[in-house]
């Protein structure tokens, strides 16, 4: 491990010499950070789509989850009475953070597509409804059922699983298609600088046996071929990671209005994950062309 | 010693010591594995039976560093010269002293004074895949005896080079015999051991029927 | 454009002889398999992506889109009258598939979130629900609610506006998400393989040089080189293809009960769109490889 | 006709015609142009002024398959001999008439024979980089001949073979020669030609101070 720390310093503080026994360029060497570069920029999506997937999923979670509703239907005499056991109740009932009675006027607005605006509503026997924000941790549905039943036997509760499911499902599996992209283009971008590594060796193979042939030590060799690739991945990620948080940033970006997908982007801390694309992109280059090169090294004496 | 690739014996029961400041021509027809013989000698084969001591050290029990070491002391001139195509050829002759870490302002002026004997003085910036046959094994030559070896290994050295070239050629190895260096020259070219004979005690080998021998003043 | 289709013939009929002259095997080679093969497989994924968006956009469209609602309140006397007339009224408007007044029990089911089971919805001043489902021209909305205002005055005209539109527009850049990654690996994948065939062609310097030196043709050496290549490269892309389908496949597979999401695969005709990703990556193999080998050779006389 | 590689000027003032049927050496110190000279014989190199014809069709107005077709007419040793290393010597060979679309039973015989005659018989199996540097250099002379070419050109041709061996090669030479091809070697080596004139009606070309001489009979 010593080892490893000592040969990431050689490739920082670097060494002049030992740095021009390396051809400067050719292709495979632009494969190298091409490759880095490009699946950077695709990482850099996948990071997005993840992100604005997760996002969303909270949304939808937290829209619904942290609500449910109260109806009380009783005769217009006990009405009053029955609502105030029911809210008593719910301020007592652990996971609930505020419960509060609609006003006559909500309640004939969120009547008012169904009946227009001139309804008679205390003329109705329309019910009462009560509005529950949960705490983070919830309540126990069955139990306050129970207790309702009990103490306020004209209340229904509507926690809203019907509608919560489906969302939690369609924001789960977003999420998880996003981890599931990332993974897969990490996945490729460290296979693809590994083989084009690889490559950029095998394509100077003359290098390395003239220069094991006048004496040159097998670190030495190693050493000059893992900073110049290293160096080379990490520009290359760094450039593409940048194209990649441009390309994010100028997509059409109407984003408040989507409602149910936040727009794909990076918000507040989401700005630091791409970050590491460009440095994680270095380490994979440097075990790869550190294993290719004792690798060319090993076929020679 | 013995020697051989796959499956046949290509040298057999070879014992030969080398002994510090000596001169050596090794000749043989082509193909009858002077090369060979050559890479036993600076540890790019091993054995494939009997030892073989380099500096008084088995090269079985040398690690990689040793060998790397090891060459330092050891200047080759491959048959098949072979440089870094993208540096200078005056980079190139100074890579053996970079790769060892030394490269102080004397070896420079050393480099200048074997360029020009070597006839490459005008040609230091040339690139190698620009230089003629005989300008690269004139280079691999310098490259070899840069950091004056203890011993140089020379394959076929003037094969592609003319008679005056080829007697300056030996007329520097011939120098760094007489500072102490063991030369190992392999060649076909009779009149260039003729020639040598007159300045140097040398000794000739013959590679014939997969045994070494010292060849007689049958020349 | 007649030399393509002569080099595309040569490819696939093959000679064995001048197939002989490429090196089999190598790193660079083995990059081009690769490159093609990763490439196939994301390029799967975003497939399924966008087309799971596609059809996520289609569902939400529909649901929403080809039905609305007419809402008649009227003195309970004329309701009747007004209902009959809206019904004749939409019969005869150009867009409307089938126009049917809800039932008693349809509208008392629709209530019973608000009011409990136990309803008098005879006895109420409910409207009548008229539920329209339109053609998929759809109507002319405008000119609906005019005549509407004329002929039935106590009618509203609900066309469900409101919630379409966030949905459409969500369900369009998940859609547009799906192009813009397809884009954007299908960019890459090109980018890579033409790379990997120029690196391959640069590690093959000397194949060339020694072909040319003993009288081949610049066709004859370009056509070993592309054939191998683009087989390469089909090969690759067909294998990255293959289990790029499998892993779609064998994704937890929860898709109906999503709800929101359709599961993220291939549907029906979706099948064929990953099959065109092997000739796709071919052909541009083939005309990177041709391109290459064109360069290489134009440096030798 | 003259040639230099970028500024300065290499060869200047050449002209020369080579008759069907005629054997020439070419000689001159290391770096003089040889190689050059022969490329521009062959048409790796366009003259930077005056014209080259080759088989009577001006080098400037020839595409690239004419070049190709050219070749295949003129067969051509390099000094760096270099081959397809993934196949066998043999079909290495072979390359010649397989590029051309040749290769009959007929050549199958004559690559044995020549192949014997180079002295490769046994290693017609072996993979380039397993040669020996001689090997290597007898193994491009077959290649060089077996398309049976008009014209024939070698560089060094005998660089690396023992001086039996390169009899040999001098002998299959004059063997096409008498047949009517055209051959130019350029050499350094003063003892082959010395032989070669007295089977064979040589002319000995020399390069130097840039212009080309024909040497008269001062070996
Ligand atoms: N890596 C190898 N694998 C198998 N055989 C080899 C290998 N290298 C050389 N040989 C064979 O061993 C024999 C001796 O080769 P070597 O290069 O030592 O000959 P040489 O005496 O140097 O000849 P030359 O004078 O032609 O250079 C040759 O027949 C050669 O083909
Ligand atoms: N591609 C090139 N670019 C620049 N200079 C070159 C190039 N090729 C050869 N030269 C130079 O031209 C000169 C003549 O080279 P050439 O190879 O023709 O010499 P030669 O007579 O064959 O020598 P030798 O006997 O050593 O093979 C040399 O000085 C060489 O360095
Ligand atoms: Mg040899
Ligand atoms: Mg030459």
């Amino acid at each position: 491990m010593s080892k490893v720390v000592d040969h990431l310093k050689g490739v920082f503080s670097g060494d002049a010499q030992a740095d021009r026994v390396v051809p400067p360029s050719g292709f495979t060497a632009r494969l190298t950070s091409f490759a880095a570069a490009t699946m950077a920029f695709l990482t850099v999506f996948a990071l997005a789509l993840s992100m604005a997937s997760g996002r969303l999923a909270m949304k939808w979670g937290d829209e619904l989850t942290h609500s449910s509703t109260l109806r009380i239907s009783a005769p217009a005499g006990q009405m009053a009475d029955q609502t105030a056991a029911a809210l008593r109740l719910l301020e007592t009932t652990p996971g609930v953070a505020t419960a509060r009675a609609l006003t006559s006027d909500e309640q004939r607005a969120l009547l008012e597509p169904w009946f227009g605006p001139d309804l008679p509503i205390d003329a109705l026997p329309v019910p009462q409804l009560i509005e529950i924000q949960e705490t983070d941790e919830g309540y126990d549905a069955a139990g306050l059922r129970l207790r309702l039943q009990a103490e306020v036997p004209g209340a229904v509760l509507d926690d809203h699983t019907r509608w919560r499911k489906p969302l939690q499902q369609a924001a789960g599996r977003l999420r998880m298609l996003g981890w599931v992209s990332i993974l897969l283009i990490g996945a490729t971008t460290a296979t693809m600088i590994t083989l084009a590594a690889n490559a950029a060796l095998a394509a100077n193979a003359q290098v390395i046996s003239v220069l094991r042939l006048v004496g040159a030590r097998d670190d030495y060799i190693a050493q000059a071929f893992v900073r110049r690739f290293t160096l080379r991945a990490l520009a290359g990620a760094a450039i593409g990671t940048a194209a990649g948080l441009i390309a994010v940033m100028i997509l059409p970006a109407a984003q408040e209005k989507g409602g149910f997908l936040t727009g794909l982007g990076f918000q507040g801390m989401g700005w630091f994950w791409p970050l590491l694309i460009p440095p994680l992109a270095a380490i994979v280059a440097f075990f790869a062309t550190r294993a290719a090169a004792r690798r060319a090294l090993s076929e020679l004496t | 010693m013995a020697y051989g690739y796959g499956g046949a014996e290509l040298l057999s029961d070879i014992s030969l010591k080398l002994s510090p400041g000596s001169f050596h021509f090794l000749t043989g027809p082509s193909g009858s594995g002077k090369t060979t013989f050559l890479k036993l000698c600076y540890g790019a084969l091993t054995a494939t039976s009997g030892e073989v001591r380099l500096f008084g050290q088995d090269v079985r029990t040398m690690n990689r560093d040793d060998h790397a070491l090891t060459r330092r002391r050891i200047g080759v001139v491959h048959q098949d010269c072979q440089f870094l195509d993208h540096l200078p050829i005056a980079d190139n002759i100074m890579l053996p002293l970079n790769v060892s870490g030394r490269d102080d302002l004397e070896d420079v002026a050393n480099l200048k004074e074997l360029m020009g004997w070597v006839g490459l003085g005008k040609r230091g910036d040339a690139y190698p895949p620009t230089l003629s046959g005989g300008e690269r094994q004139r280079a691999a030559l310098a490259r070899a005896v840069i950091m004056s070896p203890d011993v140089v290994l020379a394959d076929e050295p003037t094969g592609n080079v003319d008679w005056e070239m080829s007697q300056r050629l030996l007329q520097l190895l011939i120098e760094l015999n007489r500072m102490g260096k063991t030369i190992m020259i392999a060649t076909h070219d009779m009149n260039l051991i003729r020639a040598a004979k007159n300045n140097v005690q040398a000794r000739v080998l013959r590679i014939a029927n997969r045994k070494l021998q010292l060849a007689g003043a049958d020349l």
